[in-house]
């Protein structure tokens, strides 16, 4: 029982949460339609909580996450307005989101500054390179109908934008789970040092870590321009915490400290389903807040007083 | 066994009755017995797992016995906490250094005990003199005032036992392992401390998997197997070969130096690699099959050139070479793909990858072995077990699932673990900081093997120890280092122990104020 | 009961709460359960719970102090399920049943024009402005156009306004602007209270005796309670809120009894406060 | 020279930047007057970040310190509007943020739960109770002058800020570096397991650290609105990772890797320096947040470079 605990705490937590809902609204909650529409609400923030995971393995923060999904958002619209057209336009917003992650990767790992600190600082500078291109203001118009096809409308009945958080969490999930760089990469967030001295070379492993959080959040912001028709400078401020809140539940759910894939899916899978359901059972903001704080306390005390006297 | 006991007649000053300790499955003590008298030093000694941590540990409050009692002065007692254990008077040595890194040798003393006040505010002149007074006796040399974070993992060592002997006076000194990494040259000053302190009549209980000191400075001995005393008596009443024979029911099997074959090719070549604060220049060759000893003091900077040969600390200038291909500075992977290996000196902290499972912490090193195809970076599981498995059959790993952590197995396990990571590719080179710290006997015994038939097979062998015996046991040929410094390369006849403790202190003696009573 | 979702990513702003707050005393009168649902500046989390509003098929959605084209593929789907959704303080947009608004625009170019011709056409000012808000960058929009034909006004320093913490933000931003420029400052254009307050806290603790003048928008009690004392806060334009929310109800009401708005848009006209509307005396 | 710099590198950075501006504009940054006024400007900020560093001795994080903020600004003005006297408003204040400081710590201690995602939850929660307590309004009328005084005005020609900031950081040091308390916090923070070893009580030490931290953000609150006479639920937003910066920057100046409070004050006086010297020069917001990163990055590089080869 308590090894069950231990294990599928939290996966239980979400669970028990869902038929929580369902029950108290089943005409509105529990439809299929309701909960197929909780996966594409979480599929912004799932998608930078996955990159945060991949931070995560190397045992770094990426607190440029924010920013770089503000950046995104915003260069995708500047470009557009510009007259790029729109493959090319999002590639280029890709290739400067890689160029952010890779210097912070870079700085973390090669001069081994706290990436706390490294990335609060990238943070900033991204910050101010986004106002700069937007010069401060909410940018609309001039976004191709085929563009914003990209986070609305369904494919075979499934959201589009649900299709993009399948789509990237088994690529995360089969690059850290399934391939060489994850081993590595798990490696170095296990212990740098023995990892180091067995021949894994921390500067490039890291900088991978880190290109691929930037280049996740920056997709994100140009999935949400794409969803909301609009970009605004500090549209990702709220992506930060909540993506490491979803984070931490999952290294709660899983594998024991370790960030993994599949944990952070129902970490934020959590989150999502909690703030879907209250609103449709009409619980005003502040209620909300404080219900959603209490149940992540609880899934963590949950899965740790499961493990008490196992020492660690 | 009362006779067993240097103060006859006086009532024993701890008594251990029937110690149990269950994990799980687990049986780590299992009707322990043991008797202590004060003044006396006494010895637990025995193989990797058989429960001297583990006793210990019930000793200092941080485990509750599932059964049996243990008696002070013959009233039973209950041992409910680490404070209670300090206000009892006893002291312990952990055989896992828990010192706090950015903490000086000084602050670490301290760390949990009252603190020397002035105005309410901590005195510092006070508390270093204290820890100065007791460091004198073992270690004069010791820099207090350095974060123990930049100490090496002797002078680390050091710092545990001088915590141990400040503040209150103790009645009870415990030392699990606590010359694993100390050099000959300062195990002696800590011997010297430890009769010291049973002439003031506290109590020492001694771990050591070190049997020749075990014989030189304690008095009695208990011998743990599986959890249970198989034995205990006066050490005057004993051999080594009668302890071996408790410990693990068989006799000691010991390496025999093997000189390379003559003519046997260069394998490893170092010229002029600046080393040490003076950057002098180092320079010396190995032969395939040569297994190169290297010894000196604590701090010698035995550890430093080794990381510097593995590349894991870059050089400037000088020239090291394998099989005649010169290998580039700082460069770890040149010498992994050139066929060279590493163990290095901390196995908890440069070693193994402890949040990872057994096969993860064997493969890692070289992720190609374990592809699902050639050519893919797909790593498979399956052929992880099975290297996993390999690893277990020849190096005999006592280990159940390879996905579990590699902290789930004794010290000597572990080890080995660390030797398997580069089984499976043509090894040239083998370098070995310490290869057996910690280790059992039996555990011992099976790594010189390994090392000898590496080295037979034609690999080029160079091992840092800091026990004479093994040196002399393994190395057909010793360079001896003094603060950075090759002070002597001895062979053949010129191989002694006299000559190589007397190349140690050599350069020691400039750095050294006080000569160590050796 | 009739279920109305009011939603808003600002309501930490002082309108936007006035207004919310009237909406739902003056909708509970009426026997409707409001629900209020902020998200803080956050406009994926709006489109969320837009979605999660249309699910709870509520009866009407009141969006406040946003455009609706923020999010106007969730509002399309409102439509679809044909929950009527009416907006105050935002913009006239498809699918929205009615906006009720003062032109932000407007409030941008009366507020210049105030404070131009209190200055006779002649000074330096600082601008306080936040482009992100859709709102205020209508207002600021009123300020270059207005610009254009007061020739002897120039901007001499602006600041971009932190969101949260705009008061804090805009003392700090005022007294280090002081330092370098100081009495050559005439007047400040605060394109919200919040920093126009900061600037007149700067102002008390740094320059009392300057002579320069601060306009704001939103009829902010702080600043109210500024212009009434006699400080360099000389006017704030407030937008009739508790107007706007009664506009609003009624014409929901009307809604909910099925009869469509006359006008997709309704102007509620904002007055000015200044020292003489307040009966303050001064010198 | 680089033990120098490795020593004294942010620490020069920050004479440097002071330098370099009052070359720059002598006439307006360069003066006495400014200069106290930056210490004013900076006091707010540095409180928090020393409350941080108490926690960062433990080696944990307090993400609820920017909620607190908000929560002790707002409670003030409620418990004021509610005709509560002022010296008993500001107790219970500090009373009920040091209770949620005491959960956090507990929670953190006690069941091992990691301090980021536990003090993540009560900052939504505190958050939560601070828009209930608000209805999320900006509050404002019924502050007395009295209590309006603690923040405005000066002292024997230091400004009132100022001295509360001499106040708080001075007995902050002492607790760090001059009582037992202190050496208790850094040994948990470098070795959790040896100080417990060592007969250090995790649990009520560690509670003490993020009680501290807890009050400190409260008392920021309170000063905020005394400082500016209103109080907004959300006001403290900006405080949480500039505070940190501040930390960072001042772990990377003095002790190698430890929280101090001397380091946190060099940290959050080049935050203050570089907004009030680039806000005088005129420099765009978007500009200065540019350049406040580039020099963060550049302080922990030039630490860092100076240290290179010494291993670490
Ligand atoms: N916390 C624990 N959980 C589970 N098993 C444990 C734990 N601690 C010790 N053991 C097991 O109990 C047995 C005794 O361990 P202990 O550390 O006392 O041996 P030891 O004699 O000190 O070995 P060594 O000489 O390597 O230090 C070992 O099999 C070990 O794996
Ligand atoms: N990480 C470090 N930071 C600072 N100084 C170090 C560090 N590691 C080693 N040193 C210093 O370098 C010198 C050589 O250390 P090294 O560990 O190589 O000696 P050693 O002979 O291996 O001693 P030990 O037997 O304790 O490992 C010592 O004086 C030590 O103080
Ligand atoms: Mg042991
Ligand atoms: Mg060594």
């Amino acid at each position: 029982m308590t090894s069950f605990v231990r294990r599928y705490g939290t996966l239980a937590a979400l669970v028990a949460i869902v038929i929580g809902f369902s029950i108290a609204s089943p005409g509105a909650f529990g439809t299929a339609s309701n909960l197929i529409n909780i996966t594409q609400q979480m599929t912004l923030l799932a998608i930078v909580a996955i990159g945060a995971t991949l931070v995560m393995a190397v045992g770094e923060f990426d607190l440029s996450t924010a920013a770089l999904v503000s950046f995104g958002g915003i260069l995708v619209v500047v470009l557009f307005k510009a007259g790029v057209p729109a493959p090319l336009a999002c590639l280029a917003v890709l290739g400067g989101a890689a160029v952010f992650g890779a210097v912070s990767g870079f700085i973390v790992a090669r001069f081994e500054v706290l990436s706390f600190i490294t990335t609060l600082a990238m943070g900033t500078i991204i910050g101010g390179v986004t106002f700069w291109l937007s010069s401060g203001a909410t940018l609309f118009g001039d976004i191709p109908a085929g563009f914003r096809d990209l986070a609305r409308g369904k494919i075979a009945g499934i959201p589009t934008l649900t299709l993009w958080l399948l789509g990237v969490a088994v690529l995360a999930w089969v690059v850290l789970d399934k391939v060489e760089l994850g081993r590595r990469l798990y490696a170095i967030g296990g212990n740098r040092e023995a990892a180091r001295l067995a021949g894994v070379r921390i500067v490039p492993n890291t900088m991978m870590a880190f290109v691929g959080s930037a280049m996740l959040s920056a997709l994100v912001g140009m999935l949400l321009t794409a969803r909301i028709g609009s970009a605004n400078p500090t549209g990702g401020g709220g992506f930060l915490l909540a993506a490491y809140a979803a984070v931490f539940l999952g290294m709660t759910a899983f594998r024991e400290g370790e960030a993994n894939v599949p944990g952070t899916l129902v970490g934020a899978a959590i989150i999502a389903v909690v703030g879907n359901g209250l609103t449709i059972l009409g619980v005003s903001t502040f209620m909300q807040d404080i219900i959603t704080g209490l149940i992540i306390l609880a899934a963590v005390l949950v899965r740790r007083t499961g493990m008490e006297g196992h020492g660690r | 066994m009362s006779d067993a006991d240097p103060a006859e007649g006086t009532p024993p000053f701890l008594e251990l009755r029937g110690l149990k300790k269950h994990f799980g499955g687990v049986r780590a003590l299992d009707g322990a017995e043991l008797t202590l008298r004060t003044g006396s030093v006494h010895s637990i000694v025995g193989e990797n797992g058989a429960g001297k941590s583990t006793l210990i540990k019930t000793l200092s409050g941080l485990l509750v016995p599932s059964a049996g009692e243990i008696r002070i002065d013959g009233t039973p007692v209950t041992i409910a906490g680490v404070n209670q254990a300090e206000a009892l008077g006893f002291r312990f040595i952990h055989q896992e250094l828990s010192l706090v890194p950015h903490f000086t040798a000084v602050e670490n003393a301290f760390v949990g005990r009252p603190y020397p006040r002035r105005g309410g505010f901590i005195d510092w002149a006070a508390m270093r003199r204290r820890v100065a007074a007791a460091a004198g006796d073992i270690a004069p040399d010791l820099p207090l005032d350095r974060p123990v974070g930049q100490m090496t993992t002797g002078q680390k060592q050091l710092v545990e036992i001088i915590r141990a002997l400040v503040g209150q006076p103790p009645r009870l000194v415990v030392m699990d392992e606590p010359t694993a990494s100390l050099s000959d040259g300062e195990a002696a000053r800590l011997h010297a401390a430890v009769e010291r302190l049973s002439r003031t009549g506290v109590a020492v209980l001694y771990i050591s998997h070190r049997l020749d000191e075990v014989m030189a400075i304690c008095d009695s001995y208990t011998v743990l197997r599986n959890g249970c005393t198989v034995g205990a008596g006066r050490i005057a009443e004993i051999d080594r070969a009668g302890l071996v024979q408790l410990m693990s029911g068989r006799a000691e099997m010991r390496g025999q130096a093997q000189p390379p074959a003559p003519g046997s090719p260069t394998v490893l070549r170092l010229r002029d690699v600046p080393f040490g604060a003076q950057k002098r220049p180092v320079s010396f060759d190995i032969r395939a099959g040569e297994v190169l000893g290297l010894y000196g003091l604590v701090g010698a900077g035995r550890s430093s050139l080794l990381k510097l040969i593995w590349g894991a600390r870059s050089h400037a200038g000088g020239e090291i070479s394998l099989d005649g291909t010169s290998l580039r500075p700082g460069r770890i992977t040149d010498r992994i793909a050139a066929g060279a290996a590493y163990v290095p000196e901390d196995r908890r902290h440069e070693g193994l990858i402890v949040s990872r499972s057994i096969a993860d912490n064997l493969a890692i090193s070289d992720l190609r072995q374990v592809r699902r195809a050639k050519g893919l970076p797909l790593t498979s599981r399956g052929r992880m077990a099975a290297r996993a498995e390999d690893v277990r059959k020849a190096l005999s790993v006592k280990m159940d699932a390879p996905w579990n952590g590699p902290l789930t197995l004794s010290g000597g396990n572990q080890q080995k673990l660390l030797f398997g990571r580069w089984l499976g590719t043509p090894m040239r080179v083998l370098i070995l900081d310490e290869p057996t710290r910690g280790v059992d006997v039996g555990a011992k015994a099976e790594i010189h093997q390994l090392v000898q038939r590496f080295a037979a097979d034609g690999a080029a062998v160079l091992m840092t120890t800091s026990d004479l015996d093994e040196l002399m046991a393994l190395s057909s040929r010793v360079l001896v280092m003094a603060s950075g410094e090759i002070t002597a390369d001895l062979d053949g006849d010129a191989l002694m122990p006299a000559r190589v403790i007397d190349a140690a202190f050599q350069q020691g003696q400039r750095t050294t104020p006080k000569e160590p009573s050796v | 009961a009739q279920n109305i979702n009011m939603l808003t990513p600002y309501m930490s702003s002082i309108p936007t709460n006035d207004m919310v707050q009237a909406f739902k005393a003056e909708g509970e009168d009426r026997g409707w359960n409001v629900t209020v649902i902020d998200t803080r500046n956050d406009f994926g989390q709006l489109a969320s719970r837009l979605e999660d509003s249309v699910n709870a098929s509520v009866d009407a959605i009141v969006l406040v102090s946003t455009s609706a084209e923020l999010v106007a593929d969730q509002v399309a789907l409102a439509a679809e399920a044909g929950i009527p959704v009416i907006s105050l303080d935002g913009a006239k947009a498809e699918n929205v049943a009615v906006n009720v608004t003062s032109n932000n625009f407007d409030l941008g170019v009366q507020l210049s024009e105030a404070l131009f011709d209190a200055l006779d056409g002649e000074g330096d000012i600082v601008k306080f402005y936040h482009s992100a808000h859709p709102g205020v960058f209508q207002r600021e929009q009123g300020l270059d156009e207005t610009l254009e034909s007061y020739p002897g006004i120039n901007v001499i320093a602006e600041h971009f306004v932190q969101v949260p913490g705009p008061v804090d933000d805009g003392r700090v931003a005022m007294e280090n602007i002081l330092r370098q420029y100081g009495d050559e400052i005439d007047g400040v254009w605060a394109a919200f209270d919040d920093p126009g307050i900061g600037a007149e806290l700067a102002f008390e603790a740094e320059l009392p005796d300057s002579q320069a003048i601060i306009m704001g928008i939103d009829g902010n009690e702080q600043a109210v309670d500024m212009i009434a004392s006699c400080t360099h806060y000389r006017l704030t334009l407030r937008q009739d809120f508790a107007g706007m929310a009664d506009v609003g109800v009624q014409e929901l009401e009307k809604i909910l009894a099925g009869t469509a708005p006359e006008q997709d848009e309704i102007y509620v006209a904002a007055v000015p406060v200044t020292r003489e509307s307040l009966g303050a005396t001064c010198e």
